[in-house]
C-alpha cells in the first residue's frame, strides 16, 4: 500500500539528512520531501537553509 | 466464446508485458496478453535466462578446472555440452511454466496469436490456425520487444553468421569464434565460449569494450579477458565487404584505427552489433503512433503520442534490459490504474554483464561526471584485498566509487569482480535513497563478505579504507 | 631503543583491536599495538578466515558431487583433507600478511608480548624471552576479545572434547561428531562435517537452532540440514555426567524437554556453546575497570568507568563478531581522536551463519518485532521462484522481511539460502538509511540476480510480490 506511504516516510531520515539539518539547526519535520514518496533529501534540507538566509535576518542582540 | 472486452490488452508477452498484466490484474484491471510466441520473450527463450544457464555451466567448469586449488581431486573433468544444453532447457522450461501459472493465478487471459493494432483500443490477434479474434479495451500497451540487428548487407544464415538467437540454438561449440560487438551480449558469449574451449576474438568499434561503462572497469576486464587467451580489438571495425564464407570458416578484415587491416577468422561469425525494436506490421502508423530512429516515442508515463496507447520495455529504446522493462510495465499499469507511481530515474538503474568475472554498474561513470560539471573523489578497492573473495578463490577485479567532492553524493558505483550482480543492487538502493559515500562506509557490512568491498571503497573515497 | 610514548595503546590486536590501531594512526594518533600471539586475532587465525575457507571446500565439493546437473562430467571426485587444510592455511596466511603490512604502512608500532594495564595510562609488556617494556599513552583501548567457554566440568582435552580451535587444527574428519550447540559456529561446522562425509549430531538447548534469528528462517534451515542427515535435537540438554570417553568415542546421553534420555555418540564431542570474554590477569581490577556478567562495561562511545580506558570487540559481549569489533574500534578511536562519530545501532548489525545454505539477519525477527509492540506486516518469498537461484541449483530457501504497518517501516530482514551473506548488506543499508519496505521494492535491482529476492519479498509485505 503506497497511497499513505509520505505519511509513512514522516520521521524517517537517512543519516546524513539528519546530520546536514542538525549542523544547520533545522528540524527536519518541517520539510516538505522531494524524493520519493516525500522522502528528506540533503537537497530539501539545503533549500531550506537557503530559504532561512534569504529571510530577514534578527540579530541575535536584539534578542538577548 | 473467449472473452474479448478488457480494461487492458497487452500486446507482447516478454518481461515487460507478463510482468505489466500481473501488476494491471492485481490492481483490478481485466487483463488480456497477446503473444505470437512464448510467454516470456525475448529474456527468458532467447536472452538473460538461457545465457545465464550456459555462463554457470561454464563457471562451474572453470571451478572445476582448479578444484586442487580448494582441496579437492576430480580426474577426467569435461563439458558435455548437449547436457548442458539440456539443463539450459530445463531451466527456462521450469521458469516458462512458472510464469504461465502466474498469469492464470492472476486471470489474465492469454491469447496465442499475432497481435496487430485496429485503432487506439482494438487488437486483432492472428492464430496459427489462420483465425483471428478482435479484442477491445480501454487502453493498450505496447511491449513488443527487440530482436538480434544484422549487419547491413550481411543477413544471418543460422549456419556461419548468427544471431545470439541462432547461438542458443546451436547443439554444439564452434572451435573458433569472431564476436562482432564488445557490448555487454558479445563479453558474456566471449567469456563463455573461451571457457569452453573455443578460440575467441572481439571487434568493438569504440575505444573500449562495454562502452556504456566506466573505462577503467572495461579497462580491467579488458586485461582479465586477454589474459585467458581471448583476443580483443577495439576502435577497430568488421570490414563487411571483406567477409568471405567458405564450406568451414568465415574470413573477414579488421580495420584498426590505424587503417591498418588484420584478418580474422572464425568457424563462425556472431553478429551482437545491437538490438531492433519491434514495430513493425503493428497497425502503428495507421494509428499514428509516433516513431523516432526506431524505437516508440514514450513520455514518462510511458504514454504514447496516441491516447489510450502505451508502450514499454526493448520497443521504446533507453536501457534494453529486462527489469528495467518490467519497472515501466509496473509504473505505465500503476498510470493507467490511476495511482501516482514512482517514476524510473535512469541513474538508479544497475546494468549487468554476467562474464567472468561479473560486470556491473549503476549511475555515472567518472568521466561521465566529470563532463556533467561534477569535481568528482573516487575510490577504488581491489577484490584481492577482501577476505571472501580470496577464500573463494575469485579475487580479480575491483570496485571503484565515483562520488560528487562538495555534497558527498554517491554519483556512480562501477564493478568488476565476484557476484557484481548482487553487489551492484546495493548500489542501486543507496541510489535510489540519495545516499553519500559516508553512508554506505558506515553502513556495517557483515564480515567475511564479498560485499564489504563496497564498505572499503566507500571509505577510499575519503582516503579513509582499512584494508588497503 | 623502541618509543614506548604514545597518544594510544591497543591492547589485542584482533580484528577490533588491528582496525581500530590503523584508523587511530590515519586520524593522527601515534599508536601502539599490543598482541601475545598472531595480529589478526580470533576472526583471522581461529574464526571467520579458517572455517569459510573450509566451509568453502565444502560447497565446493558439494557441487562437484552434482556435476551432472551443470552438463559437466568428472570422474572421482573427492576431498582432499590435508590439502584443503592447507589452502585454508594458505588464506590465512595471505591475509596475516596483509595485516602485518597495513600496520606497518600506516605506522603502528606492534609489540609481540602480553600486555597488562599497570594504571589507566601504562601496559607492560611481557615478551617471550622474559623482557618486559612499559608503554605509555594518553588513552587505552581494551580489545583482548574472546576464547572458546568450556562446559563445566568438562575441560577440552584437544582429543576428544574439542573447542572450535582445536577443530580447526586436526589433521583430520572425525566420522562422527557430536556438536553441542546450534548458534552459528556449531551449525557452521555442522554443515561442513555433513559435506565432508562426517555423521553429526547437534545438540541445542532452545526450542530451535540459531536462536538468535527468526523461528521461520530457523526452521528452514532446520528441514534443510536433516534432510542432508543432519541429526538435530532441540529443547534438549547435554548430560555432562552421563559423558563416558573410551578409546574410540564419546557417549553421553541427550535429556529432551519430555524429560526422556537419548545416547548419542561420537568420535568427538564440539563444544560450541559460546565464547568467553578475555578480563582476566589484564590488570583490570587493579585499576577498576568494571565487568559485570563476564564483560567489560561500557558507554556508547565505548569509554570504561575508567578515565582514559576503552574497550571494544568480544570483551565487551553484545553481539561477538568481527565487523562489530571494528566498527566498535573505528568508533572509539573516532571519540579519542575528537570526532563525532555515527553511533552503531544494534538493530542496523548484519548477522551471518555460513552454512550450506547461507543464513543472514539484520534487525527484528517478527516475534521480537510483535513483542515489542508492532503492529507487524510480513513478506516472504521463496528462493525456487528466483531465476538466478534455478541457473545456480540453489534453490532452497527463503526471505522474510519484517515491517511495521502503521509507518511501513522495514524491521527486519531475515534470509536463507544462496548468497545470503552479501544480501542482508543490501537490507543493513536499508535499515541504517531508514527505508520503508516500498523503497526496497521500488529500487531497481538487475535481473537475473539473486537479490531479486529482496525486490519481491518487499512488494510482497503488500501483497503485491509478482513471481509468487
Ligand atoms: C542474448 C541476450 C542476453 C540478455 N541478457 C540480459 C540480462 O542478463 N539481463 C537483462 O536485464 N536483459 C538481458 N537481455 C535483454 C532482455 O532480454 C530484454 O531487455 C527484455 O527481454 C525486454 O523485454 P520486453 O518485454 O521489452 O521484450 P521481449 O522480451 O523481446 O518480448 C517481446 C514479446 O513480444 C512478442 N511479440 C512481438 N511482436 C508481437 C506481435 N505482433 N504480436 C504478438 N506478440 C508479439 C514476442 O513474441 C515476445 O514474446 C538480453 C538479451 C539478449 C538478446
Ligand atoms: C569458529 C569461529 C567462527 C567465527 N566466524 C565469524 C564470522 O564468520 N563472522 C564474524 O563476524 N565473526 C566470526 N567469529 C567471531 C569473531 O572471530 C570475533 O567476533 C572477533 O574475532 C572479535 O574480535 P576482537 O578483536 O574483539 O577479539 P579477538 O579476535 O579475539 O582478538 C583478541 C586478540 O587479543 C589478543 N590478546 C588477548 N589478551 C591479550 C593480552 N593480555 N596481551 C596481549 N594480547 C592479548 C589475542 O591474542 C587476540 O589476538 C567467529 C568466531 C569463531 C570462534
Amino acid at each position: 500500500n503506497t497511497e499513505g506511504a509520505s505519511e509513512s516516510l514522516r520521521g524517517r531520515y537517512s543519516p546524513a539528512v539528519r546530520r546536514l539539518a542538525m549542523e544547520n539547526h533545522i528540524n527536519p519535520d518541517t520539510i516538505t520531501g522531494s524524493g520519493a514518496k516525500g522522502r528528506v533529501t540533503r537537497q530539501d534540507i539545503l533549500n531550506a537553509v537557503a530559504k532561512q538566509a534569504e529571510a530577514p535576518k534578527v540579530t541575535p542582540s536584539e534578542h538577548e | 466464446m473467449a472473452e474479448t472486452q478488457f480494461d487492458l490488452i497487452v500486446l507482447g508477452g516478454g518481461t515487460g508485458g507478463y510482468v505489466a498484466a500481473i501488476r494491471a490484474a492485481q490492481l483490478g484491471l481485466k487483463t488480456a496478453l497477446v503473444d505470437k510466441a512464448k510467454v516470456g520473450g525475448t529474456c527468458l527463450h532467447q536472452g538473460c535466462i538461457p545465457t545465464k544457464a550456459l555462463l554457470n555451466t561454464a563457471e562451474v567448469l572453470h571451478t572445476f578446472k582448479h578444484a586442487g586449488d580448494y582441496g579437492l581431486v576430480a580426474q577426467e573433468v569435461a563439458l558435455d555440452y548437449p547436457k548442458a544444453v539440456a539443463r539450459k532447457n530445463k531451466v527456462v522450461d521450469q521458469l516458462y511454466r512458472g510464469v504461465q501459472f502466474l498469469l492464470k493465478k492472476n486471470k489474465v487471459s492469454v491469447f496465442e496469436g499475432y497481435g496487430r493494432l485496429k485503432g487506439a483500443q482494438h487488437v486483432e490477434v492472428s492464430a496459427q490456425d489462420g483465425s483471428t479474434t478482435l479484442l477491445e479495451a480501454k487502453d493498450i500497451l505496447i511491449a513488443t520487444g527487440s530482436v538480434p540487428r544484422q549487419l547491413p548487407n550481411v543477413p544471418f544464415d543460422g549456419q556461419r553468421v548468427l544471431s545470439s538467437d541462432d547461438v542458443l540454438s546451436r547443439a554444439d561449440i564452434p572451435s573458433s569464434v569472431v564476436i562482432l560487438g564488445g557490448g555487454a551480449i558479445g563479453v558474456e558469449f566471449a567469456s563463455m565460449y573461451n571457457d569452453f574451449g573455443s578460440q575467441v576474438t572481439i571487434v568493438e568499434m569504440l575505444p573500449h569494450i562495454l562502452p556504456q561503462d566506466d573505462e577503467e572497469v572495461a579497462e580491467q576486464l579488458t586485461k582479465l579477458l586477454t589474459r585467458r587467451g581471448i583476443k580483443i580489438y577495439t576502435s577497430a571495425s568488421f570490414d563487411p565487404s571483406s567477409l568471405k564464407i567458405d564450406d568451414n570458416k568465415i574470413h573477414a578484415d579488421v580495420v584498426k584505427a590505424d587503417q591498418s587491416r588484420v584478418p580474422v577468422e572464425g568457424d563462425v561469425l556472431l553478429v551482437a552489433i545491437g538490438r531492433k525494436a519491434v514495430t513493425e506490421n503493428l497497425g502503428l502508423e495507421e494509428v499514428g503512433v509516433e516513431i523516432q530512429r526506431g524505437f516508440i516515442v514514450v513520455d514518462d508515463h510511458y504514454r504514447t503520442n496516441v491516447p489510450h496507447v502505451y508502450a514499454i520495455g526493448d520497443v521504446i529504446g533507453g536501457y534494453l534490459l529486462a527489469h528495467v522493462a518490467a519497472h515501466e510495465g509496473m509504473i505505465a499499469v500503476e498510470t493507467i490504474a490511476g495511482k501516482n507511481p514512482e517514476l524510473l530515474n535512469p541513474h538508479r538503474i544497475p546494468r549487468v554483464t554476467y562474464s567472468r568475472p561479473e560486470v556491473a554498474s549503476v549511475g555515472l561513470s567518472e568521466k561521465e561526471a566529470k563532463a556533467q560539471g561534477y569535481d568528482v573523489k573516487v575510490g577504488i578497492f581491489p577484490f584481492r584485498a577482501n577476505g571472501k573473495s580470496l577464500i573463494l578463490g575469485e579475487a580479480d577485479g575491483m570496485v571503484k566509487l565515483v562520488a560528487d567532492k562538495k555534497t558527498d553524493a554517491l554519483l556512480g558505483a562501477h564493478i568488476v569482480g565476484p557476484h557484481a550482480s548482487d553487489l551492484i543492487n546495493e548500489m542501486a538502493l543507496a541510489k535510489f535513497l540519495e545516499a553519500t559515500a559516508w553512508e554506505v562506509a558506515e553502513s556495517v557490512h557483515a564480515h567475511p563478505t564479498v560485499s564489504e568491498v563496497l564498505h572499503e571503497a566507500a571509505l577510499a573515497v575519503d582516503g579513509m579504507a582499512i584494508h588497503i
